[in-house]
């Protein structure tokens, strides 16, 4: 078996009582989509949080790549390639969709303390913008400042962004959630594609996307990861229909 | 022909009720003149320092080279007096003085161009330094704000006074609320306190002395804080306090009963030392250019000035080697008047014919 | 909100290229027409706008770009200024030493504020920013040997090996005019550049630019820093202009100054600030001129510009060019 | 040091804090809650001031002027809102910074014109104007004890109104978001108006009680405002119970430091760099404690408002 | 059936640029109706010219008969119309209750009123988190927060932007029972929402709306069986 390249250990974090995630064990392994799934409220976005920096953890280790990456702070562990996307869309409103995705790649490329070129001009840049544009269907929206864009199309430009770091691990928090049918089905598309390129933990409320993409689900409850397995092992689970799909699993 | 004056006074902020008597005071002087010094009619620009010394030197040189006035007068502050100084001396532009006397001015740096009818900084505190000595106080307590004319009156009071100086408090300038000071003062049961706090800190601490009951136990002397800019806020409470300066309205001498009267029908309130400077600025500004002859003449006029050649409102005057007046200092109190307005009164002379303590650093003669 | 200088990828001289053409010519052919009418006042006031611009740009360069409002930032006016002037009491005046001075003393103080300055955001760095400021306020007030309160008078200006160039009105007001041009476009060039474009990208959400690997601190302090230089040398020009240091450049009432010129001028905008604060200084004295009271006039004036022109005098010049 | 000197001063220093507290609530109302950058607190309290010295002119009564300048603040503070503040609520904090300096400008001056340059001052009322010996050669005004008896009612009612009404809880919902409570029924201009004219009132009232002890000048709300903006700060920006709790804070050192910092400076250094070095530190100790507070707290002690 | 809101050929632009281009739709008394159409189409824009939240260019809206065209938004809600915004906008300084309670009105005397308790009882979840400022919700905590708040005005006419994005699955199936039965109840709703399948059973007439046009309305029964618009506007 390879190593996972992300690893967390009996990570946990409370806001007082309430015990948000509750000693997780997780790993995703190279090249593969692994889905977490679970009610409302039941930790994911924290989860994603803490993997990728922006929340402190109470207690567990986060290994990333081989690294201990705990303490690390959140730009560091980027730079690291671990990327993530928000579900509360984060996006730079006043730049073009061109410069939000410009942004990500120049950061890729690394320090920014360059005072003397003209970035609007940085053909590299645009060009490599230009391309997540077009891979994610915004590519007609280039010049327009994000902040205007529609609700769905926010939702696209937050992905391409964390596509354009090119990370090694891709956390997605709801990518789909707000997109139109269509735009889901491309977001599949996109997301089947880069599979095998990218490790993705992918978090997401629209089944047909998870059980589509995903090579393994866990189940996160009230902080607590209930179960782990393939999909199939999944939706065959009764806890789980119980406590989160529904029907819907069967469908 | 016809002469310029170029007015320069703080007319904006807290402090502009003093820059707004001095500035009334010299529109008497002038108007009394029939609005010409000297015979030539006058046009007098005044402009409000903002006091900003950066800004009032922007334009002070504004009314040296564009609107090209004969001679410059006013100025409130110290702060602003030093910004502006050395322009306007450099320009050879006769300066005459109606309030800020800095001691760098009266010492080492004075100027053949410039005058003041004011006094030099120290010496009103120096009046109340003196008094104290001769009431017999042994225990002192002085307050001031913790600024350069602040620290500078608190060295001019402790000339005279020989005394122990129990604490020396320094506030922040603009201070709103003495408490923490008057607990230290009553707690310490100095003989007296001398304080120098102009504007409105004075109106506050004024007030708060006698809310905390100090009026009547602890001698109050101090220069610069009761006086008719402060006393319509202060009323009351203020009577009785103590003050030194250089000019009441109640000085006897013609000249001074006839620009009191006048000041008041004119401009409907009490003139303090400040109008009076202002006053006698453009009084000696009238005198020394009859005797010259006019404004052609530099060299003449400022022969002329130097003799002070006009009846001051504080009777004795006159120009020492370093253009500063030789003059007579009091120590006053406050009163309120049967028509009910609240002035100054004097109650002794302290000094006579004073002379400044930085003249000799002063190579004019 | 516009969107930023520069940011436009065309290779065409911009609206703002132009713009900026045409106020530098005006500041370079002023004195020439300033000679021809004969009045040599108007040299000496535009100085004084060259420099206040040079303060405004600098202030616009973090407050319009990255949102950081400063409202210590005349402090590095009055360090700047006082370097010079208590150099000078010590009877040091060339600029080979008083230059470097001014640039180290405030970068330094820069970069010590500045890091602590940054750790808060939105008004809490307003007023952190603002308590560094008084600090140095009361520090200045309290330096007796050096005139305390009163200030201190320079009795020269600084000089070039020994030469004493800016003795010259002229040849000063072009000193004057060439710092301003290089703090302009160096600003300029910074906005455009990656550098600028993190700052810019922080303005809007720091969430996102550390999700992409970018933590901000760095590169605000960094900024912080090159505007508080920037404004170190407008103080050392003040200073030599009016030959005067006095803690009044200091005062928060400047630092507030320096904002309102910003903003009038219009956020975002490098040349707005240069147009503000000139806009702020020449109407201060040509309404000083009609009546005493005439703030009852500037003060109506600033609500208008807020309420009719979004992003300030050039906002509601280059209506429909760039502000849609 | 004595004791009960140092007891002495600690009362004086929670006086001066309520006194703060007083003149900041206007403020923590219309910048803490609602979110407007509100330069013109210093003006407001000084028309309150101004207000009321007229109204006493009047009346010949301070009970009269009080109610009198009350609502007239009240209706300053509604027309301001009309012509000026109505049009900011939405736009940058920075266009508030640049017209609400423009209303300062305005109004300081206009001051000026109408009542003058010359300080002016308002006598304290009959009923309150005795005093208690605190120490022996000092008095304590019954009417600071007033002052201390209306900076802790306006303190409570503020947090009622804040944290405990329908009306607070608007407040609080249109300051992130006007559009929202718009369109689930709340007429929020309106709202914004009656809250925006009671801070107005708060900042007049407080204005009319500092009157009998502080000096009526123009500009007398300047410093003020940069205060009342150091307290909210330090307290939390939308915070009552942390507005309160700083103004305390920063009434107590600022007390203390002006009490004993040039005695403290004495123990190590000479008498004359004492005298120096003791009250620049004095006056800069709020600064010193606002920056510590926030380098340890960005957002101050109580912070309310996130994001 | 009475006519309850009706929407006549609206425009409405952003700044210079035109989104709407005449949209006429309209929704009677206790019926289900949903908007749907491709991202960026116009939906929300919709939406909020009929809230007053943007002011339309042309047109009318009438609700009830009476015409709301140009009135603020407050007006708007009080007449009735009760919205569930996209992205959730639920107030991040309000704690939940605050948050339920702080619009809550029952202005026509709705008879089984939504109460806070029985929007607790239909989000456990919310009562659990009662105490919590809005801003520490997670995602699906403040969806139910903004229906919930919704509900609490009592409207006649229920407006859901969005409303199930981020819910878990068992949460939206909920969801959309609660709307069938609030629908029996007799509530007016108006649905956008990307889960066709699920408001195909659920609505009685569906508008499809392309670059800020109305291209298609019909019942679900129609909608079920003309592929092609299914095909060409919903790519379902
Ligand atoms: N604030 C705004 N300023 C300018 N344009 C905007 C703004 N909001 C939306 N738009 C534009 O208006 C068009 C319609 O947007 P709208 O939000 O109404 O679409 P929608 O149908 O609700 O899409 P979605 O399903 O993605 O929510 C889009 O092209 C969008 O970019
Ligand atoms: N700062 C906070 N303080 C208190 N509780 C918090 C805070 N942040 C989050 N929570 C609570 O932690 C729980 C987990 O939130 P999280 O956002 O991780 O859920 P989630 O699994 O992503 O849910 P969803 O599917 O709805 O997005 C929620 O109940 C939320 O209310
Ligand atoms: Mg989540
Ligand atoms: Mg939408």
């Amino acid at each position: 078996m390879t190593e996972p390249i992300l690893r967390l250990q009996d990570v946990h974090k409370a806001y007082g009582a309430l015990k948000v995630t509750d000693h997780v064990n997780l790993d995703v392994r190279p090249g593969e989509i692994h889905a977490v799934i679970g009610p409302n409220g039941a930790g994911k976005t924290t989860l994603i949080g803490q993997i990728s920096g922006a929340l402190a953890v109470d207690g567990g280790t986060i290994t990333f790549d081989g690294q201990d990456v705990t303490a690390k702070p959140m730009h560091l562990r980027a730079r690291a390639g671990l990327s993530r996307s928000f579900q509360i869309t984060e996006i730079l409103p006043e730049f073009t969709a061109r410069e939000n995705v410009a942004l990500a790649l120049q950061a890729r490329q690394g320090h920014s303390f360059r005072f003397i070129r003209n970035v609007a001009r940085d053909r590299a840049l645009n060009e490599g913008a230009e391309r997540w544009l077009g891979e994610l269907g915004l590519a007609h929206r280039a010049d327009t400042p994000a902040g205007i864009l529609s609700h769905g199309e926010k939702r696209a430009l937050e992905l391409a962004i964390s596509l354009a770091t090119e990370p090694k691990l891709l956390l997605l928090d709801e990518p789909m959630a707000g997109t139109g049918r269509e735009e889901t089905d491309r977001l599949v598309e996109v997301l089947t594609g880069l599979k095998g390129r990218y490790a993705m933990l992918l978090v997401e409320h629209d089944m047909g996307a998870v059980f589509a993409l995903a090579d393994r689900i866990s189940v996160l409850v009230y902080g607590r990861i209930i179960a782990t397995g393939t999909p199939e092992e999944i939706r065959e689970s009764a806890e789980v229909r119980e406590a989160y799909l529904g029907e819907e699993g069967a469908a | 022909e016809s002469l310029k004056i170029g007015f320069l006074a703080t007319l904006s902020g807290p402090p502009a009720v003093l820059g707004i008597q001095m500035r009334d005071g010299f529109l008497l002087g002038v108007k009394e003149a029939g609005g010409k010094l000297g015979g030539l009619d006058t046009e007098v620009l005044v402009v409000d320092d903002e006091l900003k010394p950066d800004g009032a030197l922007t334009k002070v040189r504004g009314l040296l080279e564009r609107d090209k006035v004969d001679m410059m007068a006013g100025v409130v502050f110290s702060n602003v007096m030093m910004a502006v100084y050395k322009p306007i001396v450099r320009s050879e532009t006769i300066f005459v003085g109606a309030n800020a006397g800095p001691s760098p001015i009266a010492g080492k740096a004075c100027s053949p161009y410039f005058f003041t009818t004011s006094y030099q900084n120290d010496q009103n505190h120096e009046a109340m330094g003196k008094h104290a000595e001769d009431a017999g106080y042994k225990r002192m307590i002085v307050m001031a704000p913790n600024y350069q004319a602040g620290k500078d009156s608190i060295a001019g009071f402790k000339r005279h006074f020989k005394g122990e100086i129990v604490d020396e408090i320094y506030t922040k300038l603009g201070q709103l609320d003495f408490s923490s000071e008057l607990t230290k003062i009553a707690a310490a049961k100095p003989d007296a306190v001398f304080v120098f706090m102009p504007g409105g800190m004075g109106v506050n601490l004024v007030k708060q002395y006698a809310q905390a009951g100090l009026a009547g136990n602890v001698p109050f002397l101090s220069a610069f804080t009761v006086d008719e800019t402060t006393l319509p806020a202060t009323k009351d409470t203020a009577v009785g306090l103590l003050a030194g300066a250089q000019w009441a309205p109640d000085l006897d001498n013609a000249a001074n009963k006839a620009f009191v009267a006048s000041f008041e029908e004119e401009y409907g309130y009490a003139p303090s030392l400040y109008a009076a400077q202002g006053y006698d600025a453009a009084r000696l500004i009238d005198g020394a250019l009859k005797k010259a002859g006019g404004k052609e003449d530099k060299a003449a006029l400022m022969a002329a000035l130097k003799e002070a050649p006009f009846e001051s409102v504080r009777g004795d005057f006159s120009f020492n080697t370093n253009h500063f007046p030789i003059q007579d200092v009091y120590v006053v109190k406050a009163v309120k008047r049967e028509d009910g307005k609240f002035v100054t009164q004097t109650v002794e002379k302290v000094f006579d014919d004073k002379v400044d303590a930085y003249v000799g650093e002063c190579r004019m003669n | 909100m516009t969107l930023m200088t520069g940011s436009t990828s065309s290779h065409r001289p911009s609206r703002t290229d132009l713009a900026a053409v045409v106020v530098f010519a005006a500041f370079a052919l002023l004195p020439a027409a300033a000679a021809a009418m004969g009045d040599t006042f108007i040299v000496f006031f535009t100085i004084r706008v060259m420099v206040f611009a040079i303060a405004a740009v600098s202030l616009s360069l973090i407050l319009g770009q990255g949102a950081m409002v400063s409202f210590g930032h005349a402090a590095y006016l009055g360090l700047g200024a006082y370097a010079v002037g208590i150099l000078a009491e010590h009877g040091i005046w060339d600029v080979t030493v008083s230059l470097p001075v001014v640039l180290l003393t405030c970068g330094l103080f820069a970069a010590i504020t500045g890091a602590i300055s940054l750790k808060t955001r939105g008004v809490y760095f307003i007023m952190i920013t603002l308590a560094f400021g008084q600090m140095a306020y009361y520090t200045a007030t309290s330096l007796s040997a050096y005139g305390g309160d009163d200030g201190l008078t320079m009795w020269g200006r600084t000089e070039v090996f020994g030469f004493a160039p800016l003795g010259d009105r002229t040849t000063f007001y072009y000193v004057v005019l060439a710092c301003l041009l290089g703090v302009y476009l160096l600003a300029r060039m910074i906005v455009a550049s990656r550098f600028g474009r993190v700052l810019k990208g922080a303005k809007q959400s720091e969430m996102r630019l550390r999700a992409v690997g970018i933590d901000p601190y760095p590169y605000r302090l960094a900024a912080y820093v090159i505007a508080g230089m920037m404004a170190g040398l407008a103080g050392a020009l003040l200073a030599n202009a009016a030959e005067f240091v006095s803690p009044a450049y200091m005062s928060w009432h400047r630092s507030g100054e320096l904002i309102v010129m910003v903003v009038l001028g219009g956020l975002g905008s490098l040349l707005g600030a240069i147009v503000g604060a000139a806009s702020f200084l020449v109407l201060e004295e040509l309404l000083s001129h009609i009546t005493e009271h005439w703030r009852l006039l500037f003060g109506p004036f600033l609500i208008l510009v807020v309420l009719f022109g979004r992003g300030g005098i050039t906002g509601l010049l280059g209506k429909g060019g760039r502000n849609d | 040091m004595s004791a009960t000197l140092l007891a002495v001063q600690t009362l004086n220093g929670l006086q001066l804090g309520i006194l703060l507290f007083l003149i900041a609530a206007g403020l923590t109302l219309v910048f803490g809650v609602m979110d407007c950058i509100n330069l013109a607190h210093g003006v407001q309290y000084m028309l309150g001031a101004y207000l009321a010295v007229a109204a006493y002119a009047l009346t010949g009564s301070f009970w009269g002027a009080l109610v009198l300048a009350l609502i007239g603040a009240l209706g300053l503070g509604l027309l301001l809102e009309l012509l000026v503040f109505r049009h900011l609520y939405d736009r940058d904090h920075l266009d508030q910074v640049l017209a609400t300096f423009g209303v300062i400008m305005f109004l300081n001056e206009g001051v000026k014109v109408v009542w003058g340059a010359a300080p002016l001052s308002l006598p304290m009322p009959d009923l309150l104007s005795g005093s208690i010996v605190l120490m022996d050669g000092l008095l304590y005004p019954v009417y600071r004890i007033a002052l201390i008896g209306a900076g802790l009612g306006v303190a409570l009612l503020l947090y009622v109104l804040v944290s405990r009404t329908r009306a607070g809880m608007l407040v609080r919902a249109g300051a992130t978001n006007p559009a929202m409570v718009g369109a689930l029924g709340v007429n929020i201009r309106r709202l914004f108006m009656l809250v925006f004219g009671f801070g107005t009132m708060l900042a007049g009232f407080a204005g009319i009680l500092a009157a009998p002890i502080l000096v009526v000048e123009p500009g007398m709300g300047d410093n003020l405002l940069i205060l009342a903006f150091v307290v909210i700060v330090i307290g939390g920006i939308g915070s009552i119970r942390g507005a309160f709790l700083a103004a305390l804070i920063v009434g107590l050192v600022d007390t203390l430091g002006r009490g004993f910092a040039t005695d403290i400076a004495k123990m190590v250094l000479s008498p004359s760099a004492a005298n120096d070095v003791g009250p620049a530190i004095a006056s800069m100790l709020i600064y010193v404690l606002m920056a510590g507070v926030l380098f340890f707290r960005p957002t101050g002690l109580f912070p309310a408002r996130s994001g | 059936m009475s006519v309850l809101l009706e929407v006549e050929g609206l425009e409405a632009s952003y700044g210079a640029a035109r989104v709407l281009f005449g949209m006429s739709f309209a929704i009677d008394a206790g019926e289900v109706v949903t908007l749907m159409g491709r991202n960026g189409m116009g939906k929300t824009t919709t939406i909020r010219a009929v809230m007053g939240m943007i002011a339309a260019d042309a047109g009318e809206v009438r609700f009830e008969g009476q015409s709301l065209t140009g009135a603020p938004s407050y007006r708007i809600a009080q007449a009735g119309l009760g919205l569930v915004p996209e992205g959730r906008q639920i107030f991040p300084t309000l704690t939940v209750e605050e948050n339920l309670v702080a619009t809550g009105a029952n202005r026509f005397g709705a008879a089984p009123c939504w109460t806070l308790e029985r929007v607790y009882g239909f989000f456990p979840r919310l009562r659990e988190r009662r105490a919590n400022m809005g801003n520490q919700l997670s995602g699906g905590e403040q969806q139910m927060l903004a229906i919930g708040r919704a509900l609490m005005t009592n409207p006649k006419l229920l407006i859901l932007d969005e409303a199930t994005e981020g819910l878990a699955p068992l949460i939206r199936r909920e969801i959309w029972e609660c709307l069938a039965r609030l629908k029996r109840e007799g509530q007016s709703i108006l649905v956008v929402d990307k889960n066709v399948d699920a408001l195909e059973s659920l609505a009685d007439r569906h508008v499809v709306v392309e670059k800020g046009r109305v291209v298609w309305t019909g019942s679900s029964a129609e909608l079920k069986a003309d592929a092609s618009v299914r095909e060409r506007y919903l790519s379902v």
